[in-house]
């Protein structure tokens, strides 16, 4: 076996990559234990991915040591492996998104208490291929007036902003893409890119409503950003470090047990990021024809749909790596290839639940939406990450079961705390709307009522 | 030349000229987004100099907040492509030639630098620099007071943004 | 370090020229351009300048010695600072006189 | 969290709730009786924790808990401040926290929590009462919340702040502190209602007087200060040397040693807060206050502390004591707490009001606690010391809810009586039976009942120590003074609870709430059984069932264990004659007295039962001697002589000169010059701008880029002159 030769090799590849590898995070490398940082030590001989229990970083290695066989210098092969990894993981990926059609579609129909897409294929299982070639063989049109090249961009942009995320999200103990020491900030940073593509959208299309969809959504988006990056900052703390990697590493008990509150408003929050119902001002319908994408038809407006679905899942993903433990489940570590269903069944779960948020809550009002996130969901974010960091650093001497005691019951006294203030904030708005309207002469008012004024606010007061 | 030196030379002509387009196009829109462009090759440059950090953090705050908060004030101040005013003020060939006495005084004065040519060291796999920095400012020896006057500066320009923004009505 | 090495490895030396460039164009945005943004955009060039100068001083130099990015921190809060009140008060500007433009904004003259 | 970080964070909670209240509940009574009570709680769990802590370290007095910070910096070194418990300051400790706490809880039923808002009641008076209406219409009078109700909480709150720190601190200059912020409480606590003109001068004269004691002790803490360089405890009283030294070293001041003399001055300030003689006639005017008020700090805390005091600084006062012959300045102390004690306690005898006594009692029993320090019975002193908190408060409270029941019982019939005048009580027995037994409890304890109560071992302990130590003249007086305290008591106790009813009122009095009986049971418990604490060994057939806990405990904090008297049965019969005897006197001479009916004491003693009840007319004495004069000089030299025509005059005559050269200096030098200089500056600048104001065209990018081309030229000329000019 070559081994002493490819370490080597690999270790000059990760001074490469260490130049590389948050910059290109795009190009996905199966680079397997080298770029492995978890706590677990392999021992030397025993590498994973020898057998068939890490089938992709065997392949990895395998096409590794055949290229180095014919001879190719070390940054090519880098290129190769790359570019091929990428190409895989985003073809895989895109796979799962034209099946996600068909379940968005599904679930939505038995929500609504349909059957769905039965026609094409067993279950319609196929009806998303038939969309996708009606997509593909449609008008590609145009707008007058629109700045052709933002226009015919935004959709790439779009699709790919939610593609990059894919890049950081560990697969598998050994299976990551890009093991950057700054994952959580990437995943914030390419959220911002999503944003852009949808102005670019929304400006390019010289329509109004597009116009005014952009504008709800850089008002939505940026204000969300900021309790979810709070929120994510508090499994950060757990974990010690940025490294998405890291923070599953970190979880032998699931973060969302011991930071529930930080979970809830990272969730809530995506799902604005993301512009699901409740948070779909960016494209409502009823207000905003279509929003940003209204001019868009054809394959381009298949990007934005394929983009939005595929953030959710991604949403999924993240929300299952940083909370659920990401590839964590029983025999992962003998068998590391069983990470990815792991990863993925979670996804769909968390894919559900959005999914089930989305058709069960109606939108809410602009305004409201600004107020819920600047005067509850920001403070609250706060408040958490406060209380979390100090906690943490008051119980480092503390045994691991304690820690994660006592930060449960914090975070449950928190949460309880959050009810009672939205009760008596609740109770004070219906007090405000409930109460006796003013009216020209009260007197006058009630006496052709023929009550006295306690029964007449007894009344007010019964009808409220 | 090495693929690095390659590809430097590629994204920094790429920002380059992202930059010029930046000050010279007329349209507010278009310039912004090259301005996007111009701020995404600093951002890989800055990986270059392995500071990946600094790098995500160009395209957060950057990207993500200020050229995105630039379009939408463009969209407020509805300076959208149709004006056909001129693009620049009378005296902007004062302004190139400033522009280009100070580059050249520049290079000239760098080039006279004795280590001008150097090229990096190895930085040593056991330092990270992300987790320096962060110790660096939040330790007293270092940068904490600046550090905590950079975060009251953001609040003041907060409240401030806030404040002259308000639609008195 | 031999000397092929040397070859295939970036010096300093375009990092600040690059600067230098960055800087320059910022600038003649900032003096040129009649509309305010714009000139608020010379000024974020230009501040990248800085920064690209900052970490590459901090790289070639001594890695050891994290001032140059600490300073780059810096460079960018206030960055952020300057966009969010320079944008307020465009806006505001624009809701009083109806333009943005840098010469129009002159109540300042004799 | 070691026990030293809980014992600094004891005296905190009640400041803090005393701030919460003042900046934030005080509109609202109930969350302010809750924050107050909580805070109380809090403090009280920590003291015991750190009592229960301090219990299980042996030689406690060798090794205290100690910690401490620096807080000033002096010349060379710092000051330092801190906290320690040692046996005496764990005992004190003990009690005040349960009395604070028990007082605490009292309040909130003693001010009607609960009740309407009364009628006519205004802030700074007593509540007279709401007048409500029931289902069936007709209205009738019903105690009415007080006023102040957040107010009174946050006041007590500073106070038991005071003395918690008073009493977990190491040193005597936060000591002083404490002792100075509880000064101030009892000031505004006694003027609680301070519409009440008597409160409002009872206020004052309790603040004069103690500031009086406070002077000297002040004086006495400087000077030990600058004999020693510092002021803890640890250095200055549990070190031999500086003992030794203090001790031999003569002050110079009619033959006192230093030591002698530091102890005086200090126990002048412990004369004025504990009210002995002849500083002794605050107290009884301090009970305008509130009853709590009272209680707690004119009962159980505050003048405890002043033998707190002194018992601290009880080494200083033996130093130089060879082989047991008290020191002058210990016989200072025995004689002025024994006189106190027997003067005290003949004026209790003669007073109506049920307070008035009680406060007597009170300063004749701390005269107890002097007289015992005097003779070196450290233990007992401590020993009475806690007891005496007991059953003391407990007494008050139990009078607070007799007032409260009287005064229910105005408020039911209507005719104006002084509900506190024992002549208008009588047979409540029947209508407060828990006031009852409580207040004969401790009534009992007081009186020193033999074998059972608390009060009993403590006299007894007293007794046998200064027969012990052969001061006939002391164990004689205070003999006669325990005899007294115990007549008066079962006078009391006669007067208010036995016999018939003497009026409507007290017919119709009913039992206080839960929230004012639940503290005087608590109380009565421990009046009872704290006393089986002290039993000396020796003590036929009790001596060996527990043994004797106060003396090993409390004996630890001196530096040679003090020896406790071995057993004799003349101090143990007399003090079983003189109370079971003062109470089977006071039971006969009262036992049956009718409405309206004369003091039968007065008939017996005539003239000098006039005088006791005046007071042995000290105050007036007091009038005559300070106030008076004091009157006189404020009015006559510093008004009229001093204000009026030096100062006043002085004044005068600048201004009117000041005036006159001003107008000189305006006319000659203000207007031509100064001014006539300023406009030309002006006139000249603005011509100046006239010319040059064509370059400011209002563009900023022409500013900048002007700047930048001169930038751009110095630089090029700079740079040609230094690098290639050379």
């Amino acid at each position: 076996m070559p081994w002493n030769g490819h370490r080597e090799i690999t270790l000059q590849v990760n001074k490469a990559d260490g130049n590389f590898s948050s910059a290109f995070c795009v190009l996905f490398r199966l680079n397997a234990l080298r770029k492995f940082t978890g706590k677990k030590e392999y021992r030397t001989g025993e590498v994973p991915g020898e057998n068939m229990t890490d089938p992709i970083t065997w392949i990895a290695n395998w096409l590794e040591t055949i290229l180095e066989g014919i001879g190719l210098p070390v940054g090519i092969m880098v290129l190769i492996l790359t570019v091929l990894g990428v190409l895989i993981v985003v073809i895989f990926v895109l796979a799962i998104d034209i099946f996600l059609v068909w379940m968005e579609r599904k679930v939505v129909a038995r929500f609504q208490d349909r059957l769905g897409p039965n026609r094409v294929g067993p279950y319609g299982l196929i009806q998303p291929i038939a969309d996708v070639i009606k997509l593909i063989i449609k008008e590609d049109t145009t707008p007058k007036g629109a700045d052709v090249l933002i226009y015919n961009i935004a959709p790439v942009i779009a699709l790919a902003s939610v593609l990059i995320i894919w890049a950081v999200i560990p697969f598998t103990p050994t299976l990551v893409g890009a093991e950057v020491n700054i994952g959580v900030l990437f995943i914030v940073a390419f959220g911002g890119i999503g944003t852009l593509a949808i102005i670019m959208a929304g400006w390019s299309s010289n329509n109004k409503y597009a116009l005014l969809g952009a504008f709800r959504t850089v008002a939505q988006v940026i204000s969300y950003e900021i309790p979810m990056v709070i929120a994510l900052l508090i499994p950060v703390i757990f974990a010690g470090t940025m490294s998405i990697q890291g923070i599953v590493n970190s979880q032998e008990l699931w973060n969302i047990v011991i930071a529930p509150v930080a979970a809830a408003i990272l969730l809530v929050s995506s799902i604005a990021e993301i512009g699901r119902t409740p948070f779909d001002l960016l494209e409502a319908e009823s207000e905003i024809v279509a929003g940003f994408h209204i001019e868009y038809s054809g394959m381009k407006f298949g990007l934005f749909y394929a983009g939005e679905l595929l953030h959710a899942l991604t949403i999924g993903a993240l929300f299952s790596t940083l909370f659920l433990g990401g590839w964590r489940g029983p025999f992962v570590e003998q068998i590391p290839v069983l990470g990815i269903f792991y990863l993925f069944g979670k996804a769909f779960l968390v894919y559900f639940l959005i999914m089930w948020i989305r058709y069960s809550l109606p939108r809410i009002r602009i305004d409201h939406m600004l107020n819920f996130n600047w005067k509850f969901l920001t403070p609250l974010a706060l408040i958490a990450l406060m209380v979390t960091a100090i906690l943490d650093k008051l119980l480092t001497d503390f045994s691991n079961i304690t820690y994660a005691v006592i930060m449960l019951v914090v975070n449950l006294v928190l949460i309880w705390a959050v009810i009672m203030v939205l009760r008596i904030y609740a109770s004070g708005e219906r007090k405000k709307v409930g109460e006796l309207k003013p009216t020209a002469n009260a007197d006058a008012v009630l006496s052709t009522f023929g009550k006295d004024v306690s029964s007449a606010q007894e009344t007010s007061g019964a009808s409220t | 030349m090495s693929f690095e030196q390659v590809v430097f030379i590629l994204v920094a002509a790429g920002t380059l000229g992202a930059a010029l387009l930046v000050v010279t196009t007329r349209n507010l829109i278009h310039a912004a987004l090259w301005l996007i462009a111009a701020l995404f090759g600093v951002a890989i440059l800055f990986v270059f100099l392995n500071a990946g950090f600094f790098g995500v953090v160009q395209i957060v705050i950057y990207i993500g907040a200020i050229a995105i908060l630039m379009i939408f004030a463009i969209m407020l101040t509805r300076q959208i492509s149709s004006e056909k005013s001129a693009r620049f003020n009378k005296n902007w060939l004062w302004a190139f030639f400033i522009s280009i006495i100070f580059f050249a005084g520049i290079a000239y004065i760098l080039s006279l630098w004795p280590e001008f040519g150097t090229t990096k060291p190895i930085l040593s796999a056991e330092i990270d620099p992300v987790k320096q920095l962060g110790v660096a400012l939040v330790s007293p020896q270092a940068y904490l007071l600046a550090f905590e006057l950079a975060s009251v500066l953001l609040l003041a320009a907060l409240i401030g943004a806030v404040i002259i923004a308000w639609e008195q009505r | 370090m031999g000397a092929e090495v040397r070859k295939t490895m970036i010096p300093i030396s375009w990092f600040l020229i690059f600067a230098a460039a960055l800087f320059s164009i910022g600038l003649f945005g900032v003096l040129s351009r009649k509309n305010a943004i714009l000139i608020l955009m010379g000024i974020e060039l230009m501040l990248n300048a800085v920064n690209i100068n900052l970490i590459a001083f901090w790289r070639y130099r001594d890695s050891l010695d994290i001032s140059g990015q600490a300073f780059a921190v810096m460079v960018f809060a206030v960055a952020a600072a300057e966009v969010a009140v320079g944008l307020a008060i465009f806006i505001s500007v624009y809701r009083r006189r109806g333009t943005i433009s840098a010469d129009e904004i002159d109540l300042l003259k004799w | 969290m070691n026990i030293e970080t809980i014992v600094w964070l004891i005296p905190l909670p009640p400041l803090i709730a005393f701030f919460l209240i003042i900046l934030i509940t005080n509109r609202r009574k109930r969350a302010s009786h809750i924050i107050a009570i909580s805070a109380a709680v809090i403090s009280w769990f920590l003291s015991m924790l750190v009592y229960w802590f301090a219990s299980r370290v042996d030689h406690l007095g060798e090794h205290p808990i100690v910690s401490s910070i620096p807080w000033i910096p002096t010349g060379d070194g710092w000051l330092f401040i801190g906290v320690q418990i040692d046996p005496l300051s764990a005992v004190t400790l003990f009690f005040v926290a349960w009395t604070v706490l028990m007082i605490f809880i009292y309040s909130v039923g003693y001010h009607n929590f609960g009740q309407p808002k009364g009628d006519q009641d205004r802030p700074g008076l007593p509540p007279h009462g709401a007048t409500v209406s029931d289902v069936q219409g007709h209205k009738h009078l019903v105690p009415s919340i007080e006023p102040l109700y957040s107010r009174f909480f946050a006041f007590i709150g500073l106070f038991a702040f005071g003395m918690y720190f008073l009493v977990v601190s190491n040193n005597l200059l936060t000591l002083f502190i404490g002792w100075e912020i509880m000064g101030f409480c009892s000031y505004i606590l006694i003027g609680f209602w301070y519409a009440k003109l008597t409160a409002r001068a009872a206020m004052i004269k309790a603040f004069l007087t103690t500031r009086v004691g406070d002077v000297f002790m002040l004086l006495g803490i400087a000077y030990l200060y600058s004999e020693t360089g510092t002021l803890y405890y640890r250095d200055i009283l549990y070190n031999p040397e500086v003992l030794q030294e203090l001790g031999t070293t003569p002050s110079g001041f009619l033959g006192f040693s230093v030591a002698g003399l530091i102890g005086l001055l200090i126990f002048i300030g412990a004369v004025g807060k504990s009210a002995q003689w002849p500083l002794h006639v605050w107290l009884p005017d301090a009970m305008e206050g509130p009853t709590p008020v009272s209680a707690m700090i004119h009962a159980a805390t505050m003048v405890s502390a002043g033998v707190y005091l002194t018992l601290r600084i009880f080494p200083l006062l033996a130093a130089g004591m060879e082989h047991g012959h008290p020191t002058q300045t210990m016989n200072i102390i025995a004689f002025i707490g024994t006189f106190t004690a027997i003067f005290a306690a003949t004026i209790a005898i003669a007073q109506k009001d049920i307070k008035r006594v009680l406060a007597y009692s009170t300063i004749s029993q701390l005269g107890f606690m002097f007289a015992a320090i005097g003779i070196g019975a450290y233990i007992a002193a401590v020993f009475h010391l806690v007891m005496h908190a007991f059953f003391k408060a407990l007494l008050f409270l139990g009078s607070g809810s007799v007032i409260h029941g009287m005064e229910h019982g105005v408020y039911h019939t209507g005719d104006h009586i002084d509900p506190q005048d024992m002549f208008n009580m009588g047979g409540l027995r029947k209508r407060m039976p828990v006031t009852f037994i409580t207040f004969l409890i401790g009534g009992l304890a007081l009186a020193g009942f033999p074998l059972v109560t608390a009060g009993f071992w403590s006299k007894d302990e007293i007794f046998a120590d200064a027969f012990g130590h052969n001061h006939w003249l002391v164990f004689i007086t205070l003999a006669l003074a325990a005899l007294l305290t115990a007549y008066y008591t079962m006078r009391q106790i006669t007067l208010t609870f036995l016999g018939e009813s003497r009026t409507d009122a007290a017919k119709h009095a009913s039992e206080s709430i839960w929230t004012m009986t639940l503290p005087l049971i608590m109380l009565a418990v421990f009046a009872v059984a704290l006393g089986w604490a002290g039993i000396p060994e020796d003590f036929p057939l009790f001596g060996n069932i527990i043994p004797n806990y106060v003396h090993e405990f409390a004996g630890e904090t001196l530096l040679e264990e003090s020896k406790p008297v071995n057993f004799n049965f003349i101090p143990l019969v007399t003090s079983i004659f003189v109370s079971l005897g003062g109470l089977g006197i006071g039971w006969l001479v009262y036992r049956s007295i009718k409405s309206g009916a004369v003091d039968p004491a007065k008939k017996a003693l005539g003239t000098i039962f006039v005088v006791l009840e005046n007071k042995y007319y000290f105050d007036e004495l007091y009038d005559f001697l300070f106030v008076k004069p004091a009157y006189w000089v404020a009015e006559n030299f510093s008004y009229k002589w001093m204000d009026r025509k030096v100062i006043d005059g002085a004044i005068h005559w600048v201004a009117s000169t000041s005036l006159v050269i001003g107008t000189f200096l305006r006319n000659f030098f203000d207007v031509p010059v100064v001014n006539g200089f300023g406009d030309w500056v002006g006139e000249s600048t603005k011509k100046l701008g006239t010319v040059f104001r064509s370059i400011q065209t209002g563009r900023i990018q022409q500013y900048m880029i002007l700047a930048l081309v001169t930038v751009a030229v110095f630089t090029a000329l700079l740079y040609y002159l230094l690098i290639i000019g050379r």
